[in-house]
């Protein structure tokens, strides 16, 4: 029985609002990201069992004049990781704020929630212009938690990110200008029907992807993410990294498979952004192992790793027969990346908590002192590298496949050299938490919330390789 | 039909005391004597287009309207003339 | 029923260990409780397996893990031949790591990855096709990477470096090889006589074929420590005892060595390695292993160095053995599996008992150890006597095989390069025995009572019996011998 | 007629982009998104104007609407975070 | 003709504006452009863009704008010649994309006849409001979302800054004069827009260029803290609440049945109203 896919939008944002009352607000934080969590659980195990993909048009007004809601097997994926990833971080967040940050502590839910809900209508809505306002929501309060712990550092790294992505915005409302003024349609499920056989949609679609570029920090546009993601509180920046920085590429997957049809400037495209996927992996991994504080490196392996699905238009464009694969292998790939970089950050958090310093070479012994703590940052690292079982090891082991069979090397080799400098970036944070160094020993507890959310994605990420038949199934099914 | 006459008539008018205004808002030197200009001929110039649509209009609801604006407009004039004059002796 | 038994013997130890994350540090009592009961009921599920599958029963789980390849385990004689010694050996280690930590920092985490590493092993073991095979693979290299960094001293991270750089290498190269082995053949499950569906594509592109076999044995050969790759194996002795005893003698090592027995006889199949002659140049090289092994090992001053360029040698034993064509040759192959297994174990716990009381690392603290430690130094005599080949010792058993599978195959060369080792090896081990009894006697350092906890003393003085019962029971008795006859007469129809 | 205002739209969102890359100071970097965002709905409306129908299509104008909304609620963003950084200047 | 001279005034305003070093004068000219952006809308018929237009994009932006001019250095960014020469190179070739794809824009109309065909159901006459609140509802509750979550940001921000004002006893007396009227025009313009030019936004930033204006002089509203957070809130907050009660009743989300939709759509636009005046006379204010 299919609900209706507003609640997903409306509930957290009436939860921002109510948590704006100082006496509601532990109440709400807790209630209102369990009932999200579970709307995204329920939305999942729809696209598992239910008709998809599900249209639901808001108003009762259908295509060309209303806006529509549309769950299908990947939106439906992604919902769920944000769910998880929601649910986890806002467990983290209840004892972070008691400790730290308390002033800071009492807006965080508002943009937490706002948010969230920006993310679900994100992956729900299928009209382009929506996607814009919704990309604006998504920026604002993203940029709001990178300003969060108002330090000038963290005001100019917002500030940059603001002006980049009030560019992205006007960009991409440029690209919707000129695809309305050509087929004046604004839904993408009637546009895939109006684009067979014109050329004139390859001119609004440079602007789109610079846009989507520029804000999933793709190579000559990734100055902004470093700064911004690692200035900010831990919960903050566990948000940014796994989930704000996802949705443009999700829309360009969507976008490239479903939307535009085969033309041979799509293809230069293709090869163009491919180009900057394989940069965007070579320079985040150089500059990821060169770091010294561990959110910069995080930040960086975070643009590294966001190479990957660029890296793969290509594959995109020609893979028409293998559609399913590609959609399965980008999504685990998003999924194992979101989860384990959450739990790093978590974990990260944990490390400044304890030592009061950001630095690697000071970060705390953990696997002497804080076993769990030291558990997230193994498994997520071995899921950063993509050691099996976990998922990001079945879609780089997807990636590699098909780039192989479509004879695509150049991509396929860039994808295995890019896990081994991810190996290089991951083991520097081991080596650190296993040194039994004495200035490294800090036997103050971490609160046991926060241990236990950082162990928990960890742990997920790392064992959600076992499941992935299960999670790819929505997807296989439409 | 005289109405119409007459409305473009006070059109020319009005208009060619804004563009005394404006005229005098660039070429007099100091600052007070192009304030002085600023205020009093261009709502004088003001007055009178406000008094030509009103002869162009039938409906009473737009008299009505045009004539409040024209107050609105008088009193704000006054008000940021007083401001700037205020401003500059300060400043 | 039997879905359950297969699947109940690799969550046994993985559940353990995700239990023992949540225990607290200071539950020791529990935690071995634990970690015991885990070890025998395993045994009484590879009891049970033992005699079904000698039956004819079948066991095996299957379902769609990824896309293209499936998570397969099937429970047949080769696997149940190194379950049943990575269980035995691991229920030995166990005890004796409860005695060796006594009162050491957090070995809430050594037990939590020791677990997860004997279920990557066990794993390996049951894996029906080269996917699972994989992912315990990695797995393995996953939970052992925090036992061999355990102590946290900067060597000890240093040596953990190298073990990860070398592994995750290997690691990439055999993801490449699957990889590539999925987008041609499509399917990649162990086969008695060797895939057929591979069978027939490399008989197509030979040259490919060649490749993707180099790839998959290179990519083992890191673990098995073949010789330009063994260089992690000598360093990551800086690990405590029981992790080098149960590592190096039985889990990761071995993990290649079985992954190379299944690439040559299920994955590929004999007649297939040798008809594109793709033996020859390996086992030049595995012989070159050997004898580098056991020739470096005489000149180690480090005792656990010795044992580990010892490890490296026999461990060629085992792949020359699976290389040179005809039956003998497996048999003996497949018995220096457990033999080595069973012996080395003994010889790290006794170095491990040295080190645990008298505090002797190098070569020339040993001597007096023998007269105050005589019960240890009586299974490290024995254990030594075996690795050396002399009558009435399972490693004679393995010798008599090996040379026979050598003449058999007409390559005569093998023959010396045992002969040579055997006698490199009365070099590097003999010494130690000397030097522990007849040394000068060690009067500063008078400890009271028994030599050491008994928990640390009777395994490797039941692992010494086993060298010993093993090699003199007759064939008919139930032993490895026997079932790896079992073995090699289903596979191979008759020896 | 039309093609005049798309032609204007495209001056001023090539120049707005140019003056944002060379902006010395964050005032004229703010300026320039404002005009860009003003040059895309220029465009916006033109198109809105580029119809058969005798009165224009009401669509684009809600959609400049909603855009413009957007601008000053980013704008004011951006003008509290500028004089945090002012401020901290001093 | 008329386009023309305005086409070459607003882009020499523009031009001037991004232009000039001096920052006072590039405000000033942001303003003239902002309002002759305005007039080109009324000459391209779009009245209630003109009018959101010149009231938030010119006056309210121009007037956030302002609060930066004076503490602000002219050299904040350092800029080499070298981004200099690349930016030019890419406006360029971007003039020249845009140039060849602009031919390929014909006319055609879009969505707008479906909208005129649809108009007598959505409950409001006026198509831009009919589009606005009941066609597209879903973008516009995003945008309240949108202009709510900034103001919040920026409140979260906690700048200690006093906003400018001027104490002048005329400005007093004449703003207190004023007020009621402003108040009384801009919910007669919010009423306006079901059947002609006008609307919530264009409203509420009507009353909040009034209380601006009452700011200014130096006198704070009479209302408590928590009733101004209140009023901000209202605008979110009811309009999720309508969407979800519909859903809850089984319309669907934001789906609202006929007899119904004008009074709903009138609530709406109060809520929106009140919401965005106040919303946008604390991002004068700075601070609660």
């Amino acid at each position: 029985m299919p609900i209706d896919l507003g609640y997903l939008v409306a509930l957290p944002l009436l939860a921002s609002l109510l948590s704006l009352i100082p006496s509601l607000r532990v109440y709400t934080a807790f209630i209102f990201s369990l009932l999200s969590f579970l709307l995204s659980l329920y939305s999942f195990i729809y696209t598992l069992m239910g008709d998809i993909p599900l249209y639901q048009w808001i108003g009762g007004w259908v295509a060309p004049l209303g806006i529509g809601f549309r769950l299908d097997g990947l939106s439906g994926f992604f919902l769920l990781m944000t769910g998880i990833i929601g649910f986890f971080v806002a467990l983290y967040s209840f004892s972070f704020f008691k400790v730290e940050y308390q002033r800071q502590g009492k807006v965080f839910w508002f943009f937490f929630f706002f948010l969230w809900a920006g993310l679900n209508a994100f992956f729900l809505s299928e009209d382009l212009f929506n996607l814009y306002v919704v990309l604006e929501v998504l920026s604002l309060s993203a940029l709001v938690l990178v300003a969060l712990p108002g330090h000038r550092k963290a005001i100019k790294a917002s500030l940059n990110y603001l002006f980049l992505s009030i560019l992205a915005s006007m960009f991409y409302l440029l690209g919707v200008a000129m695809l309305y003024a050509n087929y004046g349609v604004l839904s993408m499920s009637l546009l895939s029907e109006k684009l067979a056989g014109t050329h004139a949609f390859t001119y609004a679609l440079f602007p789109i992807i610079v846009a989507l570029a520029i804000k999933s920090a793709l190579l000559p546009f990734h100055f902004w993410l470093p700064p911004a993601h690692s200035s900010t509180v831990a919960p903050a920046s566990a948000l940014l990294s796994s989930l704000v920085v996802k949705p443009p590429a999700y829309l360009m997957l969507r976008l490239w498979l479903e939307v535009l049809p085969k033309d041979k400037s799509l293809e230069y495209l293709s090869i163009v952004l491919s180009l900057m996927g394989a940069l965007a992996i070579l320079v985040g991994s150089y500059y990821a192992i060169r770091q010294k504080t561990i959110k910069m490196l995080l930040a960086y392996s975070t643009v590294a790793q966001m190479g990957y699905l660029f890296l793969m238009a290509p594959l995109y464009y020609h893979g028409e027969s293998f559609r399913e694969a590609l959609l399965q292998a980008f999504a685990l790939q998003v999924f194992s990346h979101a989860l384990a970089k959450a739990s790093m950050f978590l974990s990260s958090g944990n490390a400044i908590y304890v030592a009061r310093r950001d630095d690697l070479s000071y970060m705390p012994g953990f696997a002497h002192s804080h076993p769990l703590t030291f558990f997230a940052l193994f498994f997520s690292g071995a899921t950063l590298i993509g050691l099996p079982l976990s998922a990001g090891f079945v879609a780089k082991f997807l990636f590699l496949g098909l780039s192989i069979r479509l004879g695509f090397i150049f991509q396929g080799s860039i994808m295995l050299f890019g896990s081994l400098l991810a190996s290089l970036y991951v083991y520097p944070i081991w080596r650190e938490s296993f040194s039994s160094h004495p200035t490294k020993f800090y036997d103050n507890p971490i609160p046991q919330l926060m241990e236990l959310s950082a162990f928990f994605l960890g742990f997920l990420s790392f064992s959600s390789g076992i499941v992935t038949f299960l999670l790819l199934q929505g997807i296989v099914r439409g | 039909m005289v109405f119409e006459v007459l409305s473009i008539m006070l059109m020319f008018i009005g208009a060619f005391f804004l563009l005394a205004g404006s005229v005098g808002l660039l070429r007099l030197g100091d600052s007070y004597s192009r304030l002085h200009a600023l205020t009093k001929a261009d709502v004088l110039g003001f007055g009178f287009i406000v008094l030509s649509c009103m002869l162009s209009t039938s409906l009473f609801s737009n008299w009505l309207k045009l004539f409040l604006i024209w107050l609105l407009v008088i009193s704000y004039s006054a008000l940021v003339g007083y401001a700037l004059a205020n401003r500059k002796k300060n400043a | 029923m039997e879905r359950l038994a297969v699947l109940s013997l690799l969550l046994s130890s993985f559940f353990v260990s995700l239990f023992i994350s949540f225990l607290k540090e200071e539950r020791v009592f529990l935690r071995s409780l634990v970690n015991a009961i885990a070890a025998f009921y395993k045994l009484f599920v590879v009891a049970y397996l033992l005699w079904s599958v000698y039956r004819g029963g079948v066991f095996e789980i299957r379902y769609s893990m990824v896309p293209f390849a499936d998570f397969y385990l099937t429970v047949d004689p080769l696997a149940l031949l190194f379950v049943s010694l990575s269980s035995f050996l691991w229920l030995i280690t166990t005890i004796y790591a409860i005695g060796y930590l006594e009162g050491a920092p957090n070995r809430r985490r050594f037990f939590v990855f020791f677990n997860l590493a004997v279920t990557s092993t066990m794993g390996i073991a049951l894996a029906g096709n080269m996917f699972t095979f994989f992912l315990f693979y990695e797995l393995l290299t996953l939970s052992t990477y925090p036992l061999v960094v355990h102590r946290g001293t900067q060597k000890a991270l240093r040596a953990g470096g190298i073990y990860l750089v070398y592994t995750i290498l290997g690691g990439s190269l055999f993801m490449l090889c699957l990889v590539l082995l999925y987008m041609f053949v499509g399917d990649s499950t162990f086969h008695t006589g060797g895939n057929p569906s591979l069978r027939a594509w490399v008989l197509e592109n030979p040259l490919w074929g060649k490749l993707l076999f180099y790839g998959f044995f290179f990519a083992m050969a890191v673990k098995a420590a073949v010789f330009p790759l063994h260089q992690w194996l000598t360093r990551a002795m800086v690990a405590p005892a029981p992790v080098s005893a149960l590592l190096h003698a039985v889990a990761v090592v071995k993990a290649g060595a079985f992954g190379i027995i299944r690439l040559v006889y299920e994955l590929y199949g004999v007649e297939l390695v040798q008809s594109m002659e793709l033996w020859q140049p390996l086992a030049y090289l595995t012989a070159f292993t050997i004898l580098f092994g056991s020739f470096m090992a005489v000149f180690q001053e480090e005792l656990k160095k010795r044992l580990a360029y010892s490890t490296m040698s026999h461990l060629s034993y085992i792949i020359l053995g699976i290389l040179l064509p005809g039956q003998l040759s497996t048999m003996g192959a497949l018995l220096h599996l457990v033999n080595h297994g069973i012996m080395k174990i003994t010889l790290f716990m006794c170095l491990g008992n040295y080190a645990e009381k008298y505090g002797v690392h190098k070569f020339k603290e040993l001597d007096g150890v023998g007269k105050k430690m005589p019960l240890t130094t009586i299974a490290f005599t024995v254990a030594s006597l075996g690795l050396i080949g002399t009558p009435m010792t399972v490693g004679y058993l393995t010798k008599k095989y090996l040379e026979a599978g050598a003449k058999a195959a007409g390559e005569e060369w093998a023959i010396y390069v045992f002969y040579i080792s055997s006698i490199l090896s009365v070099f590097y081990l003999m010494p130690i025995v000397f030097k522990a009894l007849f040394g000068r006697s060690r009067e500063d350092k008078e400890k009271k009572g028994l030599e050491v906890s008994p928990l640390m003393l009777i395994p490797p003085l039941i692992t010494a019996f086993l060298t010993l019962l093993f090699g003199i029971l007759p064939p008919e008795a139930i032993s490895p011998l026997k079932w790896v006859q079992y073995i090699v007469n289903k596979a191979y129809g008759g020896y | 007629m039309i093609g005049f205002y798309y032609f204007l739209s495209l001056i001023l969102v090539v120049v707005s982009l140019y003056y944002f890359i060379v902006a010395r100071s964050y005032v004229k970097r703010l300026i320039s998104v404002n005009i860009l965002g003003s040059g895309v709905f220029l465009f916006f409306v033109a198109t809105a104007k580029n119809t058969t129908m005798e009165n224009p299509d009401p669509v684009p104008h809600a959609l400049v609407l909603t855009g413009i909304v957007v601008a000053v609620s980013a704008t004011a963003i951006a003008v509290a975070l500028i004089l945090y950084l002012n401020k901290e200047e001093r | 003709m008329l386009d023309f001279a305005l086409g070459i005034m607003l882009l020499s305003s523009a031009l001037v504006s991004l232009h000039s070093k001096d920052l006072m004068k590039s405000g000033v000219f942001f303003l003239i452009f902002g309002f002759l952006s305005g007039l080109i809308w009324v000459r391209l018929e779009a009245f209630d863009v003109a009018l959101v237009e010149i009231i938030l994009g010119s006056a309210i932006t121009g007037f956030l704008i302002f609060k930066l001019v004076k503490g602000s250095k002219r050299r904040a960014l350092r800029v080499s010649a070298f981004t200099k020469a690349w930016a030019g190179l890419v406006s360029l070739l971007f003039f020249l994309f845009m140039l060849f794809y602009l031919p390929t824009i014909e006319r055609q109309d879009r969505v707008g006849r479906l909208v005129y065909e649809n108009l007598h159901k959505s409950g409001v006459e006026s198509a831009v409001n009919a589009v606005l609140l009941n066609f597209r509802g879903y973008d516009t509750l995003l945008e309240v979302g949108v202009i709510t979550l900034a103001i919040f940001g920026l409140l979260a921000l906690e700048l200690k800054r006093e906003a400018y004002h001027w104490d002048n006893p005329l400005l007093q007396s004449f703003s207190k004069l004023l007020l009621p009227f402003i108040v009384f025009f801009s919910l007669y313009i919010t009423y306006l827009g079901t059947f002609s030019v006008g609307g919530a936004f264009q409203g509420g930033a009507l009353l909040a260029g009034g209380l601006v204006f009452f700011a200014l002089a130096k006198q704070s509203l009479p209302l408590k803290k928590s009733l101004i957070l209140l009023f901000m809130a209202t605008g979110l907050g009811f309009f999720s609440l309508v969407g979800l009660f519909y859903a809850l009743l089984g319309y669907g989300f934001l789906t609202y049945p006929l007899k119904l939709s004008t009074l709903t759509l009138i609530f709406i636009e109060l809520s929106i109203w009140i919401s965005t005046a106040f919303l946008l006379y604390t991002a004068y204010k700075g601070k609660l």
